[in-house]
């Protein structure tokens, strides 16, 4: 493909970004702002959904969380922003108001907070079924027993997948540009028009990502080692994107 | 690969269309059936590229978007972009375009009872454009040099772009004016929008293909001569603006402006840039 | 707000939704058998302990892994023209491109699933005298497919979810043809309601098989 | 008259169609130590666990030691608080260590200040030999070791009944001795023990009742360890074949 | 002079700088039933399963019916078709039925025909007393009956020796006698077997050798069935105390 041009990076857009290179900054401080507070309303949501899908005796609770986690997952990313940014608003006029950001953030967390309760409760229910015995039988009370027993544990085996849902929520974000978020992807495709040097902008954002992503993980596999239990040794999961 | 397209096409017998999906200019009806002005112009072109290669060259219609059409043309995915591209000079350092064939003017669309009339009255407003169109920098560029102080919303196409405007979400959509009154006259109440106020700027459009190949150039500035000057340009300008149109059998609704009159009465090929400086 | 739906009769789905439909599918079959062939393959060079086989495995997956598949989409799309030397579609850069991103992913669960089949398995095998190649495919392979089965359909079914992010090359799957619909008809809300109905009631009706499915390889284990 | 503790009256559960506990009676007074054995997916378990509700059943009643525990006003944690359970797969709580495993529950539960619950569980760590470890974590001990642990955990909150479902059968047999050790030790001492096990030496040595349940659920046996070591012609077939099968070796 | 089968010289093994056979001897002839004990990590199973070269060793050399297991050039699949092994967890193939579990490495590794690798394959199912199983899958059978199948299919293979790694330690109670009857069956014909057990009874009954393991991987006691139980005044501290804790209850 031949010569690079990688000045590009320091012509001016004309907009409020002064080179193309602080706007792919400021895209990136946009990634990061979706993802993470999107990852808040994902882990917030989806343990809260998780939990309630293993309460003993309570089923209307786990019905209603086994509704959530199918709605949330079984539309694709896309069509669930669009039906966050263009169907809730002319449904529901005042939703027009919102930000585009908050429904991004709302529509990536709930998609991912789907997938984070199916791994809590598939971590719960994949603890032995003696240490909820166990808890109860020294007399806790279920929130005791959870509290104290069963979340611990179900949360370290999760990690793993955990960590994967972290990186997806980044690479997920990417999806946000089609609802005017000005983050990496837009850039990418916006700057690369305007340049026409789709493959300098296409590589500079790819490489963000693939920080991004390793940041992440980093950050994860740091609290997953903090969290590791002396002497336990337990499988990990995977699969999903 | 090898820059003689016109070699190319006739040894396969087949040439690979750019063609838009959902533009003013160009755009599908469903089941790989591409129509609209520029398409039946790039038709019309190849049928002359047929006659003088003296035998049959067939169309392989390709969608392309405004984010990789330009790739596609360079790498030989697409040998003739008859869509709705902007030559500029930007561009013009990686893709040759043919002489222009219709003159766009960007224009501000709003609803009727918005009370905007003009560039001046967006401030404070929030206004639409299209991630990938060159709009959306001279707007930026507008923005910065007039202390105009709006709010602006990308869509991710124009039909989405629209939809902000239609939903409320923005008070103003900025674009091409031919995507413009394509987008209200498909809506639902066409007579709730208006376009309104000064030109931004304007536009030269013409179809995009390889850089360095003179010859095939010529070919499709002669072919595109031939039809303005026979006439036929002007009648399938009238068919696809002014009369009902597929799906929906509406009115797109817009004559044919003076730029655009004047870039017929001269054929040319140059960019956007000369016709802002002018 | 008043949605009206009328517009959506018969012609108006064979013209724009089917044929987005039968490329989401057929472009979710053919990445899966495909993905999981070359997945399986990369998994076992991760597996087999050497260096120059898993190194470049394990750079090729992992950086897959942690790109947005939009950014995959539009990688490719740019450049394997360039790479293999002439032009090619939306739909056939799809095609590959899907296949190629989906191998990461399904080598991570042939790998779980190769690791999760117990080391006695593996000895077993050994011990009645297989050679390599025999105890995998006769050993290790059928049972990992079998245990991975579930999750190799739930990865589908998001491979399936994932089709809709080639309109980012203009290819043309089912949520396209939603889209054209509606924007020539000047009804988007409806269609983009319609599309996520449409792929709740596929993907609910798919993901509701697998479980059937997990139910019943449960008890035959 | 001796004191009743535990009175099982009548018990019937089915895990959907399949009955696996069927009109079952035993009483057990203050001071008894009862084995219950039988055949593998006999529902000794499911028996055991009833007996402090973590198993919920459909016919019948089961008084500890005089509340019900099947009345719906009964305070099952309170009551749980007060009877012992070692497992058979010890259920220590991998993420705590030894000490907290000891005092967590006492706290929690109990309500007692961390220091009294600490005492009090060093106190029982140290009976059970394994003082020098209370600083690990379960997974760096031996089975053995997380075992008496276990049993440990569950005497530090002052039960006065415990109950073992095979305590000794996840463990390598060099490990058993130690468990059943402690076990003996608690028998001397007159605590109200109901213990599902297959190791027939512990029988032999401590039980003052030995109980037989089949396949399905019903009781078979329900007699002194004396009649059930002594006697076999008074035994049932079922019986007799059991205990040939697993005192052949 | 008795035939030699399996000679294990000067064996040294290590995980990683843990080291966990230390400079092990044994000779098995043939004809021997061989008993190894010792207490758990030992290294009794990476001994056996060093025979086989499943695991590899760092040091000393092993011949199986006067074929270097460590010799490079030595065609290993082979080899192993000839010794027979079962695994602690049976390690049937789940995903085959018992027949095909008792055929597949017939046809495969020793190329027989289908038919024939049927025919022997039943016969030893038979022989092992479950004929009436043939088309269930392993998952349909109890832990004994898949012991069995494990043991039958071995012995289709023809095997000139058996390995056996804790046949019975994974097995409820009642089920251990059914596989140790099979076990005793096979060593009345003279087959050679290496054991590796916790079953004193089975050793009492029919070892004729019985070795020792001490943690690390060092082989403390090589000596006759009647002398390892007959004469504890001539045993090792070591093993005295593992005898004693093995049989106390
Ligand atoms: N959660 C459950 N759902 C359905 N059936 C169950 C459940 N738990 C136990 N069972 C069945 O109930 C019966 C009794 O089980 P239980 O665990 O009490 O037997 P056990 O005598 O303790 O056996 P073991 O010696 O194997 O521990 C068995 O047939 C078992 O399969
Ligand atoms: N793959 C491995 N990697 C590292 N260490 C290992 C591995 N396999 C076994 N070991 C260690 O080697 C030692 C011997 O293990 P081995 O399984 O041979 O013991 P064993 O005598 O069979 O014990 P058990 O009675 O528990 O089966 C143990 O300390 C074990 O932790
Ligand atoms: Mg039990
Ligand atoms: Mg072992």
């Amino acid at each position: 493909m031949g010569n690079w041009d990688w000045q590009v990076y320091l012509q001016d857009p004309g907009g409020k970004d002064p080179t193309y290179l602080q706007w792919m900054l400021s895209a990136w401080g946009w990634t990061i702002s979706v993802a993470l507070s999107a990852l808040l309303v994902a882990l917030v949501v989806g343990s809260l959904v998780g939990i309630l899908r293993t309460l003993p005796n309570s089923p209307g609770w786990v019905r209603f969380g086994n509704a959530w986690v199918e709605l949330f997952r079984n539309i694709p990313l896309l069509v669930q922003i669009f039906l966050w940014y263009h169907v809730v608003p002319a449904i529901f006029t005042p939703a027009r108001d919102v930000p585009p950001f908050i429904l991004v953030v709302l529509a990536l967390g709930f998609f991912t907070s789907a997938r984070i309760a199916e791994q809590l409760r598939a971590g719960i229910q994949a603890l032995p079924r003696g240490q909820r015995y166990a808890g109860m039988a020294v007399g806790f009370t279920t929130w005791q027993y959870y509290r104290y027993v069963i979340l611990p544990m179900a949360y370290r085996m999760i990690l793993p997948p955990l960590t994967s849902e972290s990186m997806n929520i980044f690479k997920n974000s990417s999806v946000a540009f089609a609802v005017s978020i000005a983050e990496l992807t837009q850039f990418a495709m916006q700057a690369g028009e305007e340049t026409a040097r789709p493959i300098e902008m296409y590589l500079g954002v790819t490489v963000l990502y693939i920080i991004s992503a390793m940041v992440i993980n980093r950050i994860m596999a740091f609290i997953e080692k903090r969290a590791r239990v002396p002497g336990f040794v337990a499988a990990g999961g995977t699969g999903g994107h | 690969q090898s820059n003689d397209t016109l070699a190319k096409i006739k040894a396969s017998g087949s040439i690979s269309l750019g063609v838009r999906d959902s533009s003013a200019l160009s755009y599908t009806l469903g089941n790989g059936k591409y129509v609209g002005f520029h398409t039946e112009m790039g038709e019309r072109i190849v049928a002359d590229l047929s006659k003088a290669a003296g035998k049959e060259i067939k169309i392989q219609y390709t969608p392309v978007t405004s984010q990789n059409r330009i790739p596609l043309v360079q790498n030989g995915t697409v040998d003739l972009e008859c869509g709705s591209t902007t030559n500029n000079a930007t561009r013009a350092k990686d893709v040759s375009f043919a002489v222009t064939t219709y003159v766009e003017e960007v224009r501000i669309l709003t609803k009727a009872s918005s009370g905007i009339n003009g560039i001046s009255d967006l401030k404070g407003k929030t206004v639409a454009t299209t991630t990938g169109t060159t709009s959306v920098q001279t707007l930026r560029r507008n923005k910065r040099a007039e202390g105009l102080d709006f709010k602006e919303v990308m869509g991710k196409d124009h039909a989405d772009s629209f939809l902000l405007l239609e939903s409320g979400r923005a008070d103003a959509f900025v674009m091409d004016g031919s995507i413009l009154a394509a987008n209200a006259s498909k809506s639902r109440n066409a007579a709730d929008y208006k376009m309104v106020g000064e030109v931004l700027s304007v536009e030269p459009i013409a179809c995009m293909l390889r850089k360095d190949d003179p010859a095939f150039k010529k070919a499709v500035d002669d072919s595109i001569k031939r039809q303005i000057a026979d006439g036929s340009l002007a009648k399938l300008y009238d068919k696809w603006f002014l009369q009902p149109i597929p799906p929906t059998n509406t009115k797109i609704g817009l004559p044919m402006s003076e730029a655009t009159k004047q870039a017929w009465a001269n054929p040319n090929d140059k960019p956007m840039e000369d016709y802002a400086a002018k | 707000m008043n949605l009206d739906f009328g517009f959506y009769n018969w012609s108006v789905i064979t013209d724009f939704v089917l044929k987005g439909f039968y490329f989401s599918v057929f472009l979710t079959v053919v990445a899966t058998l495909g993905g999981i062939f070359f997945g399986t393959l990369l998994a076992l060079m991760r597996l087999s302990g050497k260096k120059w086989l898993d190194t470049p495995a394990a750079i090729y997956v992992n950086g897959m892994r942690s790109i947005p598949l939009v950014m995959v989409i539009l990688w490719f799309f740019l450049i394997v023209p360039f790479l293999i030397g002439r032009p090619i579609g939306a739909e056939m850069s799809a095609i590959i491109t899907f296949i190629a991103f989906e191998a990461a992913y399904f080598s991570e669960i042939m790998r779980a699933g190769i690791q999760s089949i117990p080391r006695g398995q593996v000895f077993a095998g050994m011990a009645v005298g297989m050679s390599y190649r025999q105890n995998m495919t006769l050993v290790i392979l059928p049972q990992a497919f079998r245990n991975m089965l579930p999750v190799l359909l739930t990865q589908t079914i998001i491979l399936f979810q994932d089709t809709s992010l080639v309109y980012a090359i203009g290819a043309y799957d089912m949520l396209k043809g939603f889209e054209t619909a509606g924007k020539n008809f000047g009804r988007p809300i409806e269609s983009y309601l319609l599309a996520a109905v449409v792929y709740f009631v596929l993907c609910y009706a798919l993901s509701w098989l697998v479980k059937r499915l997990h139910k019943k390889i449960a008890i035959i284990r | 008259m001796a004191e009743q503790m535990i009175q099982i009256k009548d018990v019937s559960k089915w895990y959907g169609p399949v009955q696996v506990l069927n009109n079952c009676n035993v009483n057990i007074n203050k001071g008894d130590v009862v084995v219950v054995c039988g055949p593998s997916g006999s529902g000794k378990s499911t028996l055991i666990k009833t007996v402090n509700a973590l198993e919920p059943i459909q016919k019948g009643s089961i008084v500890v030691n005089g509340i019900g525990v099947t009345d719906p006003k009964t305070d099952l944690p309170k009551l749980r608080s007060k009877v012992g359970m070692v497992f058979q797969h010890f259920e220590l709580f991998p993420h705590l260590s030894v000490t907290e495993n000891l005092t967590i529950a006492q706290i929690k539960v109990l309500g007692r200040s961390a220091d009294e619950a600490k005492t009090r569980g060093l106190k029982m760590l140290d009976r059970v030999g394994l003082m020098a470890h209370k600083d690990k974590f379960p997974g760096q001990l031996s089975g053995g070791q997380q075992q008496r642990v276990a049993i440990a955990r569950a005497l530090s909150m002052d039960p006065i009944v415990m109950l073992f479902d095979e305590p000794t059968s996840a463990l390598d047999p060099e490990m058993v001795g130690e468990v059943l050790d402690v076990m003996v030790g608690l028998a001397k001492e007159g605590m109200t023990m109901m213990v599902v096990t297959h190791e027939m030496g512990f029988a032999r040595k401590v039980a003052n009742r030995v109980i037989f349940i089949d396949v399905g659920g019903r009781i078979l046996e329900d007699c002194s360890k004396e009649d059930f070591f002594g006697n076999p012609d008074a035994r049932q077939p079922r019986t007799k074949d059991f205990l040939n099968k697993i005192l052949q070796h």
